[in-house]
C-alpha cells in the first residue's frame, strides 16, 4: 500500500527523530548517573533516587491512567516496613530478598485498594484511595512490627546477592541506581506499550472504551497494582538506604508530597517525576540546615502556587513545549 | 424461531423513579436486516440502545442473542459478543489521532492489551487496516489529525470506521447521522449499506429519507412502547404512526428518497 | 398582539446586529476569517454551510464565548467587541447553543426559569409548555434525563421567557422528529410576527428554506453567498451546490 | 597543648544540636536549649585542646527519619564529634541506632522513655535530665500516699505514653493503690472533653495524665472545663514542664504534684545560672534547657581531661568523673548511659503564694539519685553484667 | 446505674452530645467546602488553614486590638472572607480554565504557606483563647455537666448551616450558583455575572471555615496546625455526604460527630479514622455519597 506509507511517513517520521532524541537524552543522564556519587553526598542522591521512582510510579496512574491517588504514602510505608521488618527480624535474609518481599507487599495491598477504588471516578477516586490510607496509617501505627510511633531503626543493609557489602555509600548507591533504572525503564515501556494505549483511550473516553470490549476497570486495576508495587519497591529500597521506615511515609502528606514532585516536574512527562522529586528533595534537605529552616514548608508553599500559576505542566512539560516549537 | 432472529427482547422494561421510559418491548431483529428504531423524541429509543448493551440494567424483561439470553452479561462482554453500538453524541478519543483512534478498536483482536512489556510498534502492523478503514469514511487526510480539531461531522464518521473496526455482527447505531452535512450523510449511507453486507444494522435514525433508503424493517416506538412494525410503506402508510410521528413530511420524503 | 410588538413593528427596517470583518479564535486555531452581514429587526436569516463552515463559532463570537475575536459586532447600536459576556444577552439578544446545554442540577422547570428576563414581553411560562407539552409532562424531572430532543425543545423554549429580540438558533432541529420540526417551525413564525430578530444556524434547509427572508451561506470562516427568499427559487441549484447536497 | 591536638580527631570539636525546633515539644527545648549550649561553649571559652568548638543544629520536627538522616549526614559530612538535645524518644532512639553504627557519641537531654537506656542502651549515648521511672516514683507514690488510691490512666498512646502508664501502674499497686481503668489518645490530640467525660464516668480519685507537652496542658484546660475537680477528682500530670505550667497559668494548675529534675529558683547557684539563661533568652529554663547546659560542660570537661575527643574515650572519661554542677546532685553516669543524680517532687503554687511570674513550683521533697533510677539489678540493657 | 453495652447510661449520652457537638464543626467545615466546590470545582485545600486564621484573627484581634468574642464572630468571617476573595480573584481565577486538580494543588500550596507562617511566628504548642464571660460555666443536663460555651457552639452551627442551606437550596440566587456550578459558559451567555458570582461564593465558603475557626478559639488550643488535621476528615465528610450536597454536608457532618463519639466509648483507638472506614463503606454501597445524585 503505498498510499499508506505516504500517508503515514511523516508521523513515523516524527516518531522516529523523537525517539533518537529520546534514546540520547537516555544515555547522557544514564552516564550522569554514574560519576555523580564523586560530585554529590551519596545519600543524598540515594534519597532523590528513592523519591523520583516513587514519583514516577505515582506520575504512571496520574498521568497516564488519569487517576489521582491521594493514598501512594500506603505503598511506600508497606514497602518499607515489611522490608525493613524481615530484614531486622531475620539477619540471614540479604537486601535483595527482603527489598522483593516489600515490593509484593505492596504489590498485594494495590490490589486491595483498587479493588475497592476502581470503580470510583475522579475526585471519589482520590478520596477513597485517601481514606484507605489512612487507615492503613491506623493499622500501622497499632501495628506491633511497625514499632508505632517510634518505627523500625537499624535496619541492617546486610550483603546484596550475600557478595556485596551494602555498608558502604558508595555500593549501595549503584544499587540504587539499578533498581531505579530497571523501574523507570519499566514505567517508560508499559507508557508506549499496546496496554498504554488502552489506558489512554480509556482516559479519554471511558464509554467508548467499555463499547469497545474493553474490561476498562480491569485496566485501571493494572495500571494501578503496577504503580502501587513500584512505590513499595521505592519504599523497600529507601528502608535499606537509611535503615530505618516510619510513619512519616505512612502520613497523607506524603501522598501529598508525591503530587507536589509529580506536578512540578510536569504530569504525564517521563522525566517530570524524577526532575521534581529532585527539585522538592534538594530544597527540603537543603533548607532544612540553613537559618531558612523554619521556611521549608512556606517556600514549598510558594514554588507550589508559582508552579501551578506559571508553568503548569510542569518544568519538563514547560522545556518540551520550547523544544517543540523550536525543533518541529 | 431462535436463530433467524439475532437479537431479541422479551418484556423489555426500563423505569426511571417511576417514570417508564421503555415499556414491555418485545424487539425481533433478523439476521442480517437493517432494521430501524424510529419514534418521536424521548421514545425510548436510546435508552432501548443503553439496554442492549448493558449501559443500563433492565428493569424487567430479557435480552436474547443468538438464542441465548445475555441479561446478565457486562457492557464490554456484550461487545465482545459481536454487539457493538455507537453513540447519539459523538464519542472519540479526543487526544489521540484519527488512526490511533481506530487502531484502539483493531488492537484487542491481537490480545496483547494487557501487554505492558510490549513495543507500542507491535501495532504498527494495523495500520494500513486502520487506513482502509479510514478511507472507507472518507477521513484517510485526517489520518495524523488530532480528533479534537475535527469538526463535529467528521468525528461521527470517525466513530463509524472505529465500530466498524470491530467487525461487528451486530451494529447499533444511534442516530449515525445526526448533525451531518448532507454530503456526508449520504456517504455514510452508502457506507452503512455496504457494510452491512453479512451482519445485522440496528439504528436510531430521524432522517427519514435515510430510514427510507435504507431499512428493510422498521419498528416504531412511542411513549416508550412498540406501536407499530412492518418494512417502510406499511409503517409509513400507518395512520397511527403518520399521527404519531412523520406527521405531513413523510410524503415528502418519498419523493427525497426516490 | 402586545404593544412590545407593535413598538417593534414601526421600526421595523431598522438594523438589528451588523458583523464586520469577525476573526475568531480557539487558542492557537483561527476559525473565522473575516465574517461581514448584518441583520434587519424582525428579519429571519439562517447561516448555512457543510460541517466546519464556522457557523456556531459565528454565534459563539456574537456572544463572546471564543477565545479571541477581532472585527466589529454591533447589535442594535452598541459595539460589542470590548464587552464582557455576561453584559451582551442584556442587550436582548438569546442564545441557544448547539450542544443544548441543559442544567442537570436543575429540574426541567428551573431550567425553564433560570435565564433572567432582560426585557420586557417574554412568553409566559403557560404559553411555552402549551408550545412543547413534553416539557409540561416531564417538567419536575432532571434536565439531563430528559431525551435528546426533549433537551433541544427545552433548550429552545427556554430563551423564549427572556424576552430577548434577537435571537441566535443554533441547529435546534438537529435529533428532532419531524412533527417536532413541524412544531418549531410554527414557533419561529410566531416569534417572527413577535418582531423578533432571528439568527438561525440550520443543517436542515428544508427546515429552514419557507421561514427565512435571506440565506448567508459559509465557507472556511467566511460568508461566501447571500440569497434573499425572493432569489432563492432561481439559484437552488447553485445553493445545493454550494452545500453539496 | 600540642601533644594533645594531635590526638584530635580534625581541626574542630563539632557539636550538633538536634531537636523539636518547631513543633510540641519547641518550648521546652527547642531554640532555647541551642542557646544554652551556646552558653555553655562561650563559658568554656569557644575551644578545647587548641581546637574551636564549632556547633550547629537542625529541627528533627518530632520525626524519627528526619532525625537519623539528620545525623548520618553530620557524621559522613560534617563528622559531627556529639549529637546533644533531642526531645522525641523516637527521634533519640533511631538516632543512637545510627551513631552505634558509626561509633559516634550523644547526650540526650529531652527524651522521657526509660527504654533509651534500657533495651535501647548503647554505647554511644547517656541519657542525661530524666525518664518515666522516676516521673513515676515521684508523683505518683507521693499522691498515693496522700490518700488518692483508685486511678484512671489518660495515656499518650505512644512509646513514651505506654513506658510511662507501666511505669506508674507498677507504683500506684506496689502501694496499694488500684488503676480502675484508663483510656489512649492519639498523639496528639487537641480535644480532650471525650477523655475527660470518661474519667469522670470511672468514679475513681486520681486521673494520671500519661502525656506531655500540649496534650497534657490541653487535657488539664478541658478538665476544669468540665468542672472535673468540683465532681471531687483530681489530677496528676506526670510529666509536666515549667513552660507547660507557665502557659496553663497557676489558675488552672495551682496544687498539681509533679517531679523534675531541676528547677531554676531551687538555690542560690541554680538561680545564678538561670538569670544568665533568662538574660539571653527571655525565658526561664525548663529542667531540659538546663540539662544541655550541663551535659555539654561535662561533655567538653571530659574531652579536655582525655585530651582528644575519640567519642569511646571521651565517653570512658565522662563515667569517670561525678557529674557536680548547678543542674545535678550526686550525678554519676552509669554503664547503661544512665545519667542519675537527684530528682525532685515539686508541687505548683497558688497564684497568692507565687511572687513572679516565674515562681511557679515549690520543692517538696529530694528523691536521691540512687533510689530515682531504675536499679541496674532490674535493668534489661546488655551493656550491664549482671 | 443503667448500662449501656457495659457504657454507664451517663457517659454513653454525654459522648453523644460531645459527638454532636464536633459534629457541628464538621458541618460548617463541610458545608463550606461544599459550597466552593459546588461552584469552583475546587477542593479547597486552603479550608483548614483559613479556619485556623480564623481562630487566629480572633486572638490576635483581643490581645492587640481589644475585639471581644462577639464582635470577632461578626468580623473574623467578614475580613477572612474578603481575604478569601483577593486569594480568588488575583489567583484563583487565573487557574479557573484549568483542570481542577491545580485549583486543589494552588490552593494546597496556599495552605502549606498560612500553616508555615504563622508556625514561625506562633509555633504549633498552641496559646488559649478565654471563654467569654457570658458562656462560662456550664449546665447540668441530669446525664452530664456541659460547658454552657459548648452548649452555643452547637446553636450558632446549626443556625448558620441551615440558613446556607436554605438560600442555596430555595432561592433564586442558589438556582444561579447550582447552575453555574454546571456551565458558567453559557449562565454568561444568559447575562449572568459569573465571575463575579465566584468571587462571592469562594469568600462565603472561606468565611465559614474562619466562622467555625471562631467558635473553636475558646475550645481548642490555637495553633497553627488546628486546621490541617481536621481537614481530611472533613474531606471524608464531604465525599459520604456526597461532593457539592448542602444538605448532605450538613447532616453528614452530625452524623460522623455522633459516630466518632460512639467510637471513643467503645475503641478509643481508631476514633480517628472510624469515618474512613463508614466512607468507604458508604461509596462501595452508593458511589454518589449518601445525599449526591448520581452522576
Ligand atoms: N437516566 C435517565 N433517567 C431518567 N429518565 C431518563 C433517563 N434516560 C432517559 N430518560 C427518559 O426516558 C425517555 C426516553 O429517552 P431516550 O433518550 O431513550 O429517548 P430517545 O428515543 O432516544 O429520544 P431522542 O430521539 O430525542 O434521543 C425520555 O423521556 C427521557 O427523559
Ligand atoms: N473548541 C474548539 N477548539 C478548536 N477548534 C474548534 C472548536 N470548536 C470548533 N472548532 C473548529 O472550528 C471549525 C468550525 O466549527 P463550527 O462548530 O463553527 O462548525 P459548524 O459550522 O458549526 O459545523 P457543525 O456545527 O455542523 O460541525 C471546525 O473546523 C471545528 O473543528
Ligand atoms: C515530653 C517529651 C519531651 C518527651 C517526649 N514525649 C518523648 O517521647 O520522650
Ligand atoms: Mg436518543
Ligand atoms: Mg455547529
Amino acid at each position: 500500500m503505498t498510499a499508506t506509507t505516504q500517508t503515514l511517513s511523516p508521523s513515523m517520521k516524527r516518531r522516529r527523530r523523537a525517539r533518537q532524541r529520546r534514546g540520547a537524552l537516555y544515555l547522557a543522564l544514564l552516564a550522569i548517573g554514574l560519576v555523580a556519587p564523586f560530585v554529590a553526598y551519596p545519600v543524598f542522591l540515594m534519597k532523590i533516587l528513592c523519591f523520583a521512582l516513587f514519583a514516577c510510579a505515582f506520575n504512571l496512574l496520574l498521568g497516564y491512567a488519569g487517576l489521582l491517588s491521594f493514598g501512594h504514602a500506603a505503598f511506600l510505608a508497606t514497602g518499607g516496613y515489611v522490608t525493613g521488618y524481615l530484614l531486622s527480624s531475620h539477619p540471614a535474609l540479604t537486601p535483595e530478598t527482603g527489598i522483593l518481599a516489600g515490593t509484593l507487599a505492596s504489590l498485594g495491598l494495590g490490589l486491595v485498594f483498587g479493588a475497592l477504588a476502581i470503580r470510583r471516578q475522579g475526585i471519589y477516586f482520590a478520596m477513597v484511595t485517601l481514606a484507605l490510607a489512612q487507615m492503613v496509617f491506623f493499622f500501622y501505627i497499632q501495628a506491633p512490627f511497625t514499632g508505632g510511633e517510634d518505627g523500625l531503626h537499624g535496619v541492617p543493609r546486610g550483603q546484596l546477592f550475600g557478595l556485596i557489602d551494602l555498608s558502604s555509600n558508595l555500593a549501595m548507591y549503584y544499587f540504587v541506581f539499578a533498581v531505579f533504572v530497571l523501574g523507570f525503564a519499566l514505567i517508560q515501556r508499559t507508557v508506549h506499550s499496546p496496554f498504554g494505549q488502552v489506558l489512554k483511550a480509556i482516559r479519554e473516553n471511558e464509554p467508548r472504551a467499555v463499547s469497545l470490549g474493553y474490561n476498562v476497570d480491569a485496566y485501571k486495576l493494572v495500571a494501578f497494582v503496577i504503580s502501587a508495587g513500584l512505590a513499595g519497591l521505592a519504599g523497600s529500597t529507601k528502608t535499606v538506604v537509611f535503615q530505618l521506615a516510619s510513619l512519616t511515609d505512612a502520613h497523607w502528606h506524603m501522598s501529598g508530597e508525591v503530587i507536589l514532585m509529580t506536578l512540578l516536574g510536569g504530569v504525564g512527562t517521563l522525566f517530570g517525576p524524577l526532575v521534581g522529586a529532585g527539585l522538592v528533595v534538594s530544597l527540603q534537605t537543603q533548607l532544612a540546615q540553613s537559618p531558612l529552616g523554619n521556611w521549608v514548608s512556606v517556600i514549598l508553599g510558594a514554588i507550589f502556587v508559582i508552579c501551578v500559576l506559571s508553568f503548569r505542566s510542569g518544568i519538563v512539560g514547560e522545556i518540551q513545549k520550547i523544544v517543540r516549537k523550536n525543533f518541529k | 424461531m431462535t436463530q433467524e432472529f439475532v437479537l431479541e427482547t422479551r418484556g423489555l422494561t426500563k423505569e426511571f423513579r417511576g417514570f417508564t421510559a421503555v415499556d414491555d418491548v418485545n424487539l425481533k431483529v433478523r439476521e442480517g436486516h437493517i432494521h430501524a428504531l424510529i419514534g418521536p423524541n424521548g421514545a425510548g429509543k436510546t435508552t432501548v440502545f443503553n439496554l442492549l448493551t448493558k449501559f443500563l440494567p433492565p428493569t424487567r424483561g430479557e435480552i436474547l442473542y443468538r438464542g441465548k439470553p445475555i441479561t446478565g452479561m457486562r457492557a464490554n462482554d456484550i461487545a465482545r459478543l459481536g454487539l457493538v453500538r455507537s453513540f447519539q453524541i459523538s464519542a472519540v478519543f479526543a487526544h489521540m489521532t484519527a488512526l490511533e483512534n481506530v487502531r484502539v478498536a483493531l488492537q484487542r483482536r491481537l490480545g496483547t492489551s494487557f501487554h505492558f512489556w510490549k513495543s507500542e510498534r507491535s501495532l504498527e502492523p494495523l495500520n494500513d487496516q486502520a487506513l482502509a478503514l479510514l478511507d472507507q469514511v472518507g477521513l484517510k487526510d485526517y489520518a495524523d489529525v488530532l480528533t479534537v480539531e475535527m469538526p463535529y461531522g467528521r468525528k461521527r464518521a470517525l466513530e463509524v470506521a472505529t465500530t466498524l473496526a470491530l467487525d461487528p455482527a451486530v451494529m447499533l447505531l444511534d442516530e449515525p447521522t445526526q448533525g451531518m452535512g448532507a454530503e456526508d450523510v449520504d456517504r455514510i449511507v452508502e457506507l452503512i449499506r455496504r457494510v452491512s453486507e453479512g451482519r445485522t444494522v440496528l439504528m436510531v435514525e430521524h432522517n427519514l429519507s435515510v430510514v427510507s433508503r435504507l431499512c428493510d424493517r422498521i419498528t416504531v416506538l412511542a411513549r416508550g412502547s412498540i406501536l407499530a412494525e412492518g418494512d417502510y410503506a406499511a409503517v409509513s402508510t400507518d395512520p397511527r404512526v403518520r399521527e404519531a410521528y412523520m406527521g405531513s413530511e413523510a410524503g415528502e420524503t418519498e419523493e427525497a428518497g426516490a | 398582539m402586545t404593544e412590545a410588538a407593535l413598538e417593534y413593528r414601526d421600526l421595523d427596517g431598522a438594523e438589528m446586529l451588523r458583523v464586520r470583518d469577525l476573526h475568531a479564535f480557539y487558542g492557537e486555531s483561527h476559525i473565522l476569517h473575516g465574517v461581514d452581514f448584518d441583520v434587519r429587526r424582525g428579519e429571519l436569516v439562517t447561516l448555512l454551510g457543510r460541517n466546519g463552515a464556522g457557523r456556531s463559532t459565528t454565534l459563539k463570537a456574537i456572544m463572546n464565548m471564543v477565545g479571541h475575536r477581532t472585527g466589529s459586532i454591533v447589535i442594535n447600536g452598541n459595539e460589542t467587541l470590548a464587552m464582557r459576556p455576561h453584559r451582551i444577552p442584556r442587550l436582548g439578544v438569546g442564545y441557544c447553543p448547539e450542544e443544548r446545554g441543559i442544567f442537570s442540577s436543575l429540574d426541567v422547570e428551573e431550567n425553564l426559569l433560570l435565564p433572567p428576563t432582560v426585557r420586557s414581553g417574554g412568553m409566559s411560562l403557560d404559553e411555552i409548555y402549551e408550545m412543547f407539552p413534553n416539557l409540561y409532562e416531564r417538567r419536575r424531572s432532571q434536565g439531563t434525563r430528559l431525551s435528546g430532543g426533549e433537551q433541544q425543545m427545552l433548550a429552545m423554549a427556554r430563551i423564549l421567557r427572556t424576552g430577548a429580540r434577537l435571537l441566535l438558533l443554533d441547529e435546534i432541529t438537529e435529533g428532532l422528529a419531524p412533527v417536532i420540526n413541524q412544531a418549531l417551525g410554527e414557533v419561529l413564525v410566531k416569534l417572527k410576527e413577535r418582531g423578533m430578530t432571528i439568527v438561525l444556524v440550520e443543517q436542515n434547509f428544508r427546515f429552514a428554506a419557507p421561514l427565512a427572508d435571506r440565506h448567508f451561506v459559509m465557507e472556511h470562516g467566511r460568508i461566501i453567498e447571500e440569497i434573499s427568499a425572493a432569489e432563492l427559487p432561481s439559484r437552488r441549484e447553485h445553493l445545493n451546490s454550494l452545500l453539496g447536497v | 597543648g600540642g601533644t594533645a591536638q594531635a590526638q584530635m580527631s580534625d581541626d574542630a570539636v563539632r557539636i550538633g544540636y538536634l531537636a523539636d525546633m518547631s513543633g510540641t515539644y519547641r518550648d521546652l527545648a527547642g531554640p532555647g536549649g541551642l542557646e544554652a549550649l551556646n552558653m555553655a561553649v562561650e563559658d568554656f571559652g569557644g575551644e578545647v585542646n587548641g581546637v574551636p568548638i564549632e556547633v550547629f543544629s537542625a529541627d528533627d520536627r518530632n520525626s524519627a527519619d528526619v532525625g537519623a538522616n539528620t545525623v548520618r549526614e553530620w557524621i559522613d559530612q560534617r563528622n559531627v564529634d556529639l549529637v546533644a538535645g533531642m526531645v522525641a524518644s523516637s527521634v533519640s532512639i533511631a538516632v543512637t541506632k545510627v551513631l552505634e553504627e558509626n561509633d559516634g557519641l550523644a547526650i540526650i537531654s529531652g527524651s522521657a522513655a526509660s527504654s533509651i537506656t534500657n533495651e535501647h542502651c548503647t554505647p554511644n549515648h547517656i541519657h542525661w535530665v530524666y525518664d518515666t521511672y522516676p516521673l513515676a516514683h515521684g508523683t505518683a507514690k507521693a499522691v498515693v500516699e496522700q490518700g488518692g488510691d483508685t486511678w484512671f490512666m489518660l495515656t499518650a498512646d505512644y512509646a513514651f505514653g505506654h513506658a510511662l502508664e507501666g511505669d506508674v501502674t507498677k507504683v500506684v499497686e506496689e502501694n496499694g493503690g488500684e488503676v480502675v481503668g484508663g483510656v489512649r489518645h492519639p498523639f496528639p490530640t487537641s480535644d480532650f472533653s471525650s477523655y475527660i467525660l470518661q474519667a469522670q464516668g470511672s468514679g475513681a480519685d486520681i486521673v494520671g495524665l500519661a502525656n506531655a507537652g500540649s496534650d497534657t496542658v490541653n487535657a488539664i484546660k478541658t478538665a476544669s472545663q468540665f468542672g472535673l475537680t468540683q465532681t471531687g477528682q483530681q489530677l496528676a500530670g506526670l510529666l509536666i514542664f515549667l513552660n507547660d505550667v507557665h502557659a496553663m497559668g497557676l489558675e488552672a494548675t495551682q496544687g498539681l504534684l509533679l517531679t523534675t529534675g531541676w528547677y531554676w529558683d531551687m538555690d542560690e547557684q541554680s538561680r545564678e545560672w538561670a538569670e544568665r539563661y533568662f538574660e539571653r533568652v527571655g525565658r526561664m529554663p525548663t529542667m531540659v534547657q538546663a540539662g544541655v547546659y550541663s551535659s555539654t560542660m561535662h561533655y567538653l570537661n571530659a574531652v579536655e581531661a582525655a585530651g582528644t575527643d575519640e567519642p569511646e574515650v571521651v565517653r570512658a572519661q565522662m563515667g569517670e568523673m561525678p557529674v557536680e554542677d548547678f543542674f545535678s546532685r550526686n550525678g554519676r553516669i552509669r554503664e547503661d548511659g544512665r545519667m542519675v543524680h537527684d530528682m525532685y517532687l515539686a508541687q505548683v503554687k497558688s497564684p497568692e503564694e507565687s511572687t513572679g511570674e516565674w515562681d511557679l513550683y515549690e520543692i517538696k521533697s529530694t528523691i536521691p539519685a540512687e533510689e530515682a533510677y531504675r536499679p541496674l539489678s532490674e535493668s534489661q540493657c546488655d551493656l550491664v553484667n549482671q | 446505674m443503667t448500662m449501656i453495652f457495659g457504657v454507664p447510661l451517663a457517659v454513653f449520652m454525654g459522648q453523644l452530645m460531645l459527638g454532636l457537638i464536633n459534629g457541628a464543626f464538621y458541618a460548617l467545615l463541610s458545608l463550606g467546602l461544599a459550597v466552593i466546590f459546588g461552584l469552583l470545582k475546587i477542593i479547597n485545600f486552603a479550608h483548614g488553614a483559613q479556619y485556623m486564621l480564623g481562630a487566629f484573627a480572633a486572638l490576635l484581634g483581643l490581645q492587640y486590638l481589644g475585639i471581644n468574642y462577639w464582635l470577632a464572630l461578626l468580623l473574623v468571617p467578614l475580613v477572612v472572607g474578603g481575604l478569601g476573595m483577593v486569594i480568588e480573584r488575583t489567583i484563583l481565577r487565573r487557574i479557573a480554565h484549568l483542570d481542577h486538580l491545580y485549583g486543589l494543588l494552588l490552593t494546597y500550596g496556599l495552605a502549606l504557606i498560612f500553616e508555615g507562617t504563622l508556625i514561625n511566628f506562633f509555633g504549633v504548642s498552641g496559646a488559649s483563647y478565654p471563654v467569654p464571660e457570658a458562656l462560662q460555666g456550664g449546665l447540668n443536663l441530669g446525664f452530664m455537666f456541659l460547658p454552657t460555651y459548648r452548649g452555643w457552639v452547637l446553636v450558632a452551627a446549626l443556625a448558620v448551616c441551615l440558613g446556607t442551606w436554605f438560600v442555596i437550596e430555595r432561592t433564586r440566587l442558589g438556582a444561579y450558583l447550582r447552575a453555574g456550578t454546571e456551565n458558567p459558559a453559557l449562565m454568561q451567555a444568559f447575562g449572568v455575572n459569573v465571575p463575579q458570582l465566584v468571587t462571592l461564593t469562594y469568600g462565603f465558603g472561606v468565611a465559614l471555615a474562619a466562622f467555625a475557626g471562631v467558635l473553636a478559639a475558646p475550645l481548642y488550643p490555637v495553633s497553627p496546625t488546628m486546621g490541617s488535621s481536621l481537614l481530611i476528615v472533613v474531606f471524608a465528610v464531604v465525599v459520604i455526604g456526597g461532593m457539592g450536597s448542602i444538605l448532605g454536608a450538613i447532616l453528614t457532618g452530625l452524623a460522623m460527630g455522633l459516630v466518632e463519639g460512639l467510637t471513643k466509648v467503645y475503641y478509643p483507638e481508631a476514633a480517628n479514622t472510624v469515618i474512613f472506614l463508614v466512607m468507604i463503606l458508604v461509596l462501595m454501597l452508593r458511589p454518589a455519597g449518601l445525599f449526591g445524585k448520581e452522576a
